[in-house]
């Protein structure tokens, strides 16, 4: 069988990308973002994306660095705080946004990967979200319908994958990247460590290989933290 | 003389019940940890995909990989688990939270509430928000009666884009605590800050209100 | 807080069943059935029940023992085949049958964990499953709507529980037990084994504590094999 | 002279690709294992909640809850993964699996097919067959020529109750292998087994079919 494991980021994009298509890219806040791909599309110089991701990266890190090149033309997010560039490029008309709910959004993406066009949702009932979308009652109560996500491509960070594509992710860098693997033409994983078959648990393995076209080994290790909280240790016991 | 930031969290507090699994927004709404009735457990969910999150960490101790969905360092407990982003939402939206706190700019009497931006001021997105408010079972906005400029913020009507509409149970203000019925609509005055007066609540209150017998 | 784990499955079952209530059960072919709870149920003496299923047991295992009692009036299930007690009852009028391609059955359950009340599916369109559904075409292919399901209890069966009721399954066994745990009113969980919390891996746990009420330990612990499928083994080697 | 049943598994098996992932149906199609060629790797999904399955276990090794969807015990492979049945129904639904090949009791000349019940005579259901014709990307129906009284199963419509409508995209029957265009409907004759002649396959054939040049 033709392996998925690619040499670099570079070659795992090649024949792949395009200008103009759509890109899932997992990631929560700064954790569980495929930053390797990412940086490697901003080399690519592939034009007017469309990027569906909850956040849009913060400064200098992550989606961040697509918009600064102007690649991204459209997001799909639910929370695009905290992120000045994109709100310059917002207001000079140069990024067009789409607001989704959190839980909408994941589940639309869920939605693309599952066959399921569309389903209905109380969330965003009697908000600006609800505009221009089909309403029903069930059992007395009212919903809106929302329709699936796919992408041409999605990109998304995992802790481990063996060899067959099998991903699992750690603690909340998991958020929204398996769901996108799902939801992808093409899928690319990049991970911290690739292990031979056999080495992770069947009963736990988070993102099975079918979803999982292509593997790299993360080349940007580099993890920020964009709200450090800590409390004091306790004072040192006497041993 | 109003209630702190604090205070406001500690009354707050006082709506968990043993057992309870509660999600905790943003600013106040992450306080109430702090103030959680001795005797009562309660299960902390985090809509980025946590069950049982545990305090901020020691210094030295921060996992990039393990946050909160303010993007806070936090910690993992023996009980935790860990889920995707559907799934979690799945917990959301299907009702398994009991109950949600969360920060508020202006809360209506027929329980709409509105807390995720103002027009032309901000752009941020609505986040979790929309999916807490219509999902969870019980909906506690914790918030400043008014602003700045001494304007009401709970009123006849929302006039910033709405959060959700009807799904407000509970207001926590720094001046008092009003009941809503999010079916038959209707604020109830239940509690006010020591030293406050109903005069006070009144003048402060642009939204109709019944006071509790 | 209140313990989670009951020391018999009739504790465990005090206060929740009601003649007439609707019950989901795990499990696919004769792996992964709340074997303890289904014989505690028989015992309740609970009638008029709707139990949703996979399957419905074979003779003399699984929910066969809800069937020889006259407790189950009607099944929502995709295969009640090699059962000849179900043929005959359904045959007789005595049980009501809704028969669902499995995998609409088990979305619709996943929906009623997650709030989504209906969704669309290719599955099932120009059959008999189609018929009275609303149908609507999603970029120019033709689907079917289907509504969610919930049970007033479900239960379901684990390989191991902690105390806060996370639960893990084992292989195959897994099948429809993590989605119905989502589903029920009340749910019950069966577990060969209990743990303390911190026993389980985080990042493995297939059912959040949130989901489960109530955990007691099987008491029915025979695993029964329905199609036993082996092949010969190799010539031994010689040391 | 007709194909055995190995014989249409072993035809069967040459529609398989190098890293297809491939659901196996209950009877003939589960022969095909058997048969897959050199130099070819594929993956098997079973609907009831894994990918990677492995081959009958060694007896005494029989595991109760390591399952197939026919039932039957099977084994891990180093490379398998377990989830539960809304995940494997998505996986099917959602068009990840390259190919499927399922046994038929009728097939129609615009890709119909009936496979899952005889109405009055047996009562079993569906199971995931309505969900693998409808979501998997290539349809492969392994099927008897024609009944035991000798009246053809490839007909111009079904008159048994529909697994699904113009799905299946290739039909391997004891006597030859169709091709059928289930977007503009029409069959192909496209393979004879070796002896049969083109005469038999038509007077054995209710529906009409076209031979390919």
């Amino acid at each position: 069988m033709a392996t998925k494991i690619y040499p670099t980021a570079q070659a795992a994009l090649a024949g792949v990308v395009f200008d103009g298509m759509t890109v899932m890219s997992g990631g929560f806040g700064l954790a569980g973002n495929p930053e390797t791909l990412i940086d490697a599309l901003k080399a690519s110089g592939v034009r007017n994306l469309t990027v569906i991701s909850n956040n849009c990266g913060a400064d200098g890190f992550g989606l961040w660095a697509l918009l600064d090149t102007g690649q991204i033309t459209k997001m799909i997010s639910s929370y695009v705080g905290e992120n000045k560039l994109f709100e310059q490029l917002f207001h000079d008309g140069k990024l067009e946004l789409e607001l989704n709910p959190q839980g909408t959004l994941a589940e639309r993406i869920r939605a693309g990967g599952a066959g399921i066009p569309a389903f209905y949702t109380k969330t965003g009932v009697g908000t600006v979200v609800a505009e221009g979308k089909p309403h029903e009652t069930f059992d007395g109560e009212l919903y809106i319908r929302e329709s699936w996500l796919k992408a041409d491509l999605a990109i998304v960070k995992a802790w481990k994958a063996d060899t067959a594509g099998n991903l699992v992710y750690r603690k909340t860098a998991r958020n929204f990247n398996p769901v996108m693997a799902t939801a992808g033409r093409v899928t690319i994983a990049e991970v911290e460590e690739i292990v031979e078959p056999g080495e992770l648990d069947a009963d736990a393995i988070h993102t099975p290989g079918i979803y999982v076209n292509r593997v790299i080994r993360c080349t940007v290790n580099e993890k920020l933290i964009e709200k450090r909280t800590v409390r004091p240790r306790p004072a040192k016991e006497t041993v | 003389m109003p209630w702190t930031r604090e205070q406001m969290a500690a009354r707050a507090a006082r709506e968990l019940q043993d057992g309870f699994y509660v999600n905790l927004g943003i600013g106040i709404p992450t306080l109430v940890a702090n103030y959680i009735p001795d005797g009562i457990e309660v299960t902390l969910q985090s809509e980025n995909g946590m069950l049982g999150m545990g305090p901020f960490p020691y210094e030295g101790d921060e996992d990039p990989d393990l946050i909160n969905a303010g993007k806070q360092t936090i910690t993992q407990l023996p009980s935790s688990s860990y889920f995707n982003s559907a799934e979690s939402f799945a917990m959301i939206r299907g009702g398994h939270i009991d109950l949600t706190f969360l920060g508020a700019m202006e809360v209506s009497q027929n329980g709409d509430i509105a807390n995720w931006t103002i027009p032309g001021k901000m752009l941020k997105g609505m986040g979790g928000a929309m999916d807490l408010v219509a999902g969870v079972k019980r909906v506690v906005a914790l918030m400043e009666h008014a602003n700045k400029a001494g304007v009401s913020k709970i009123v006849k009507q929302c006039t910033l884009p709405l959060t959700g509409s009807a799904c407000v149970d509970l207001v926590v203000t720094d001046l008092c605590v009003f009941n809503l019925d999010r079916h038959q609509g209707g604020l109830t005055l239940i509690e006010m800050a020591p030293g406050v007066t109903l005069a006070e609540i009144k003048a402060k209150t642009e939204a109709n209100f019944t006071t509790s017998a």
